[in-house]
């Protein structure tokens, strides 16, 4: 990835959000600062693991209706921001998801029945952060973006060659740890790319009483930061975007804070009402800009895709989504006394005392 | 009174509680009785609340059109408009901070706290200012901000969605803490939590939000800052609040069915304690535990245990008993049952005790 | 006060920091943003008034030292900022001050004993807001900020004609609060005016290690609120902005973001020791920008100020001086009962029980 | 050894413990010892950490180039650079949020909250991240964090700066929370926190930063988790923490006179609680109390008397007493004397006990 940071200096974003491939599928002519179009290859790639998530999300969220799961916030519509972003990364950088960014966490590869664990209840987080180079998904708003700015911080003082990518909403931008984020990233010019998914709305607050700013990718001038504000249902552009901030990042010029702007297609979680707070027109409005459709239209007219490739990637959905079933299917052995068991690194008696309450009863309930 | 079952799966238990129907039939305005969640009764109070007093504003997150994410807003911007009841952005502390302001300016502000692990963010704000204006300039500045915050557990909540954390704030000099287990207190204490010129942080628990009640609203139950004793009983004296009067009560049944005399009190307010009610029980008894959600080290329970044995040590046949949540992080909700108190460990803890003493 | 009010739309503000009168006493050429200069008589007062509250912070200093004071933050140096910001309110705006504002306080008439009597140990707040028009000083950076937002939004919504004011230091900026006030005030469009006094220090740390931005003005633009950076020793160009700032809020337009630029020229408190972090010289550097200096040589340029005006405000100082010192010589009277009086509007059982137990070692000790 | 009188006019009073003297000299790497107060003992902490350990990051506000304003990171960053040891930009929670991330990534940071009531600001961090990392992660992240927060008041702090805020951090499962009370344990007791894989919560007694004891550092006195018999005794038992523990040594000298004998406990870790030690004590003398500076209800002693009660009742001849602060914000400094637990509120808390029982 060797493409040209565009360098914000002090200024604000250019007004019009950075694309490639427009909604209809062709090429824009909008000015993309000094991005580049990612090439055929790797937009294939990218067009691959959006149809994956999509199908991810409807099956988690079809099982959730079943009660399987108890409940889960589906990025159905996102998949360009959730794709493009991860994919950017390097093995080595470490990924700092929320909630939202179960997409993320599959292309990262963590495996279905890890990603689920703690929506089905299983476990707060269900996979090795270590193994994956991903941390914990945050569910307390924004305190993840500073996690990442501390881990880029041990990076660069430890002279490792990783950058950190944290997913943050439109909402959570409002919290003020995600302000002390931009800063200490930006004063200790830490290799952070904050990818902010303006998906319009934080449950059912809509952005226009969220912030008051033409757009949140302006915050970032205020920390002498680079901001972007890209198509972010232009899965090249995002692409194009983070690889380049990460670049940038790796080679010690600091973050960058990159808004996606989106648009959630299903409700907050399925206990949430959307028609509430929105009219279904808007959710049709926002039909016409999607992710996957567009980039099919234009590989098909670059000649990247074809009937036999989108049949083949088809299929692969299939299975992953049979894969999502097995794995829900599957009860996960869960021993009660794993709530002793990691507390604490030093043992302590007074928990082991209450362990053998919860022994006593588990034996006189005949449990195992 | 009659109490229905829940329509949620966690509440279909029942509860009694005998004060608050003869209050409830005692009202003259009141309307026909009929069937009402907690969540229903909370609704009304805000409405009632906001209609009764101008000064009276709701806001918070997703509190407006959405109608809270538990509903307990629902309709109110639609009656009182959005100068009255309003979608704040999303940050605890402005929340709380500006609530303050509001407050200073003859305002009195009820906000919600989305859930209780996400009033952590407004920790500065709510014990560096709303605990301690008051005192700050010599009784000049008044805040009478109600901090609604739904807590504990038992609802299948993912993780930071089932925290107990009523001790930070019973431990904070300067917050009222009061936490109702039915609907009609929920109403009542609701109502005078907003008309009180002290701050309170109002604990809603969420386990118990689908709980129904036949009632007729307004209802008045009994003050705030009172303790009630729910079910009589001579030998034991359970103590519980919010989630944990439905698992006294249960166990009150239990024990009976062991002979055991169970007498049960809702402490209803948390901060201050009722030492009069509760003593008074307590010398009767001679035995006492408490029981709360959160966990057990440093927990609420400590301070209750603690001041009944100072106040009424030669009364005492055995210690003060705390049965509560395990020394860990709430579980996830597939460990949940295994943290949460039950009747079950509610008994075997009496059983403890040395009843020849 | 009918000043046309800069309206910075989505822009950044210029990199030239507003100002009327030099360092040199003339009139600068720098571009005022729609700015004018307020009257030779206003200016006058403005410089009587940073004479008293420069001659106030000596004495407070003084004595300070001799010990009759536990610790005091003195604004010297930062006299433009504090009077010319306070001196735009009106009657019944309200000021949100922290604890490096009290020549703020004299300014809006709160007495010297009362401002005292929380750096002698007398009362957290010895003061009535309520009489003022004046919150409590903030200890907890940031806090006030928003604080000052709900007032404004509470003023807002009743229809009262009232803006309120908060000071900020450059360290206090970097506080999430900070931050969710800009956004609140923006979003909620309250009267509020946030009077960022960046004395390029925040303790020990330099503005340079407290943010990253070319000026801390900037950050309003991610509000979409107006900024304004202005120079904070010229009392002309504080007052004109502040003013312009206050009429804005009042006529509904919403929030501005008013950096100052100044200097703290004494030590943080009287328990700092300044020679650990910066050199005397740059303290040097800073004296040829004095507020009050150049403010007399411009007066005396337009014949607004002379020999025996400048003679009768320095007597005004010396009386000011003398009666800082009498309070201080007066001992407080304060009941230790009172640390129960005030905690809560309903009394409390258990605060009453223990009041007995201080009743009882106040009689035992012999205590009135 | 021998304890000098400290230059700090609220620490003109002694202070014994013997057993980190022992320690101390039983040390071969030992250097000649020297008069060392509390800050220097810390501070020599710092530098031996961050010398021994690469790992180890010292920040937060003015902890740099000023050493912090008590000067307890004094020299470092000349001695260890600004990679190790930095200022950094002006917000707490950032601070726990940094060292959150870069403990993740291998690292040991040290970070000052630079007074108590300014670690509010992160209690979110603290409590959903610190606390429950390893447990949300089934043990596979570690966050070996110290949080140094100066505590208590004693010194004539204006306004929020002189809370005792152990109580917030005791009731949070996942932290460990210890306080030392002298040089010797403050050095030793830092460093073992900074080695611990647990996040520690390490707070430091203000009024007892100047306090000087004649030592030789290094020094390895008593581990972490325990607590100490400091001065022995028969007829009750005296347990107190961080700066109360003078409170309690003078208070058992005064009792002395009036034929009492008095144990003294220093807690040292506040959680977990050493339940052995203390209730070995307790079980001896029959009678104990806690003193603290942080408000009685819901503080720290409640902890400490509901447990001690529940495990040593049939041996207590009297409730377990709590002499604390009382209910309210802690008061300016001129009201600070009335505020605070002393020797006569401590006697005349022994006298009302009944002494026939
Ligand atoms: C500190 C905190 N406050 C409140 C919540 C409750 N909450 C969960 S998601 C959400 C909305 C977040 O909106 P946004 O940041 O836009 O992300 P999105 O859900 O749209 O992806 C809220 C209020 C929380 N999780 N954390
Ligand atoms: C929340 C909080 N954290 C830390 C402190 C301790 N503190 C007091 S003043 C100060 C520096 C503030 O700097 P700045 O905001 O620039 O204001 P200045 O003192 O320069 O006027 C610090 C760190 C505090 N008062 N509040
Ligand atoms: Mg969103
Ligand atoms: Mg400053």
């Amino acid at each position: 990835m060797t493409i040209d940071v565009p360098t914000t200096g002090r200024s604000l974003p250019q007004l019009q959000p950075i694309s490639f491939i427009g909604a209809d599928g062709r090429l824009t002519d909008t000015p993309t600062e000094g991005l580049r179009i990612p090439s055929d290859a790797t937009l294939t790639g990218l067009y691959r693991q959006m149809v994956l998530v999509r199908r991810f999300e409807a099956q988690v969220t079809h099982l959730t209706r079943q009660g399987r799961l108890a409940t889960y916030p589906s990025a159905a519509g996102q998949e360009a921001a959730e794709v493009g972003a991860t994919t950017a990364l390097a093995p080595n950088d470490w990924l700092f998801p929320t909630y939202r960014d179960s997409a993320a966490l599959l292309t990262r590869g963590v495996p279905v029945a890890e990603i689920l664990a703690a929506f089905r209840g299983d476990w707060h987080c269900g996979f090795d952060p270590h193994e994956y180079h991903t941390s914990p998904a945050a569910t307390p708003l924004a305190t993840q973006t500073l996690h990442a700015t501390g881990f880029a911080m041990a990076a660069k003082l430890k002279g490792e060659d990783a950058a950190t990518l944290t997913f943050l909403g439109d909402g959570a931008s409002s919290e003020g740890d995600t302000h002390e984020a931009f800063n200490f990233a930006s004063v200790w010019q830490t290799p952070t790319v904050f990818v902010l998914q303006n998906n319009q709305y934080a449950i059912s607050t809509p952005l226009r009483e969220q912030t008051n700013a033409t757009m949140l990718a302006d915050r970032a001038a205020g920390y002498g930061m680079p901001g972007l504000r890209v198509d972010g249902n232009d899965v090249a552009a995002v692409f194009a975007a983070v690889a380049a901030a990460l670049e940038r990042g790796r080679n010690g010029d600091g973050p960058t804070l990159i808004e996606c702007l989106t648009y959630r297609m299903e409700s907050h979680t399925n206990s949430d009402d959307p028609t509430k707070y929105r009219d279904s027109e808007e959710v049709e409005h926002w039909k016409q800009f999607d992710p996957i459709d567009r980039l099919e239209k234009y590989l098909r007219t670059t000649g990247a895709l074809d009937d036999s490739t989108v049949a083949e990637i088809a299929e692969a959905a299939e299975t992953l989504a049979a894969s999502v079933r097995d794995a829900m299917n599957t009860e996960a052995e869960i021993d009660p006394r794993e709530l002793f068991a990691h507390v604490y690194a030093n043992p302590r008696t007074a928990l082991a005392e209450q362990q053998q309450v919860l022994e006593a009863e588990l034996a006189a309930a005949g449990h195992a | 009174m009659s109490v229905e079952t829940g329509t949620d799966p966690t509440t279909d238990q029942t509860a009694v509680n005998g004060e608050t129907a003869t209050a409830a039939s005692a009202r003259d305005d009141a309307v026909a009785p009929s069937s009402v969640t907690m969540t229903k009764a909370l609704n009304q109070a805000l409405r009632d609340s906001l209609a009764d007093d101008d000064t009276v504003l709701v806001f918070g997150e997703d509190v407006g059109r959405l109608g809270g994410v538990f509903r307990v807003t629902e309709g109110l911007r639609a009656e009182f408009g959005s100068n009255r009841v309003w979608d704040s952005p999303l940050a605890e502390s402005g929340i709380i901070g500006t609530a303050i302001g509001m407050a200073m300016n003859g305002m009195r502000p009820v906000v919600e706290m989305q859930f209780d692990a996400y009033a952590y963010p407004a920790f500065e704000q709510i014990v560096s200012h709303v605990a301690k204006m008051r005192n700050r300039t010599k009784g000049r500045v008044s805040l009478p901000i109600t901090i609604r915050i739904p807590y504990a557990g038992d609802i299948g909540g993912v993780e930071h969605h089932s925290d107990s954390s009523e001790a930070y704030w019973t431990s904070t000099p300067g917050l009222t803490v009061v936490t109702p287990s039915n609907p009609a207190d929920a109403y009542s204490l609701l109502r005078e939590s907003i008309a009180s010129d002290d701050p309170v942080v109002f604990m809603e628990p969420k386990s118990r939000y689908w709980m129904k009640e036949t009632l007729s609203l307004p209802v008045t139950t009994a003050p705030m800052n009172r303790a009630q004793v729910i079910r009589e009983g001579t030998d034991v004296t359970l103590l519980a609040y919010g989630p944990t009067v439905r698992t006294a009560l249960d166990s009150a049944e239990a024990g009976a069915e062991h002979g055991l005399s169970i007498e049960v009190i809702d402490l209803r307010t948390l901060s201050p304690f009722d030492d009069e009610t509760v003593s008074e029980s307590v010398r009767k008894t001679s035995r006492a535990a408490i029981i709360h959600e959160a966990a057990q080290f440093g927990g609420y329970g400590a301070e209750v245990a603690a001041r009944l044995t100072e106040r009424n040590f030669t009364h005492l046949s055995a210690p003060i008993l705390r049965v509560a949540g395990f020394d860990v992080p709430y579980p996830s909700p597939k460990l949940e049952e295994f943290y949460l108190p039950t009747v079950e460990r509610v008994l075997d803890a009496l059983e403890s005790w040395d009843w020849e003493l």
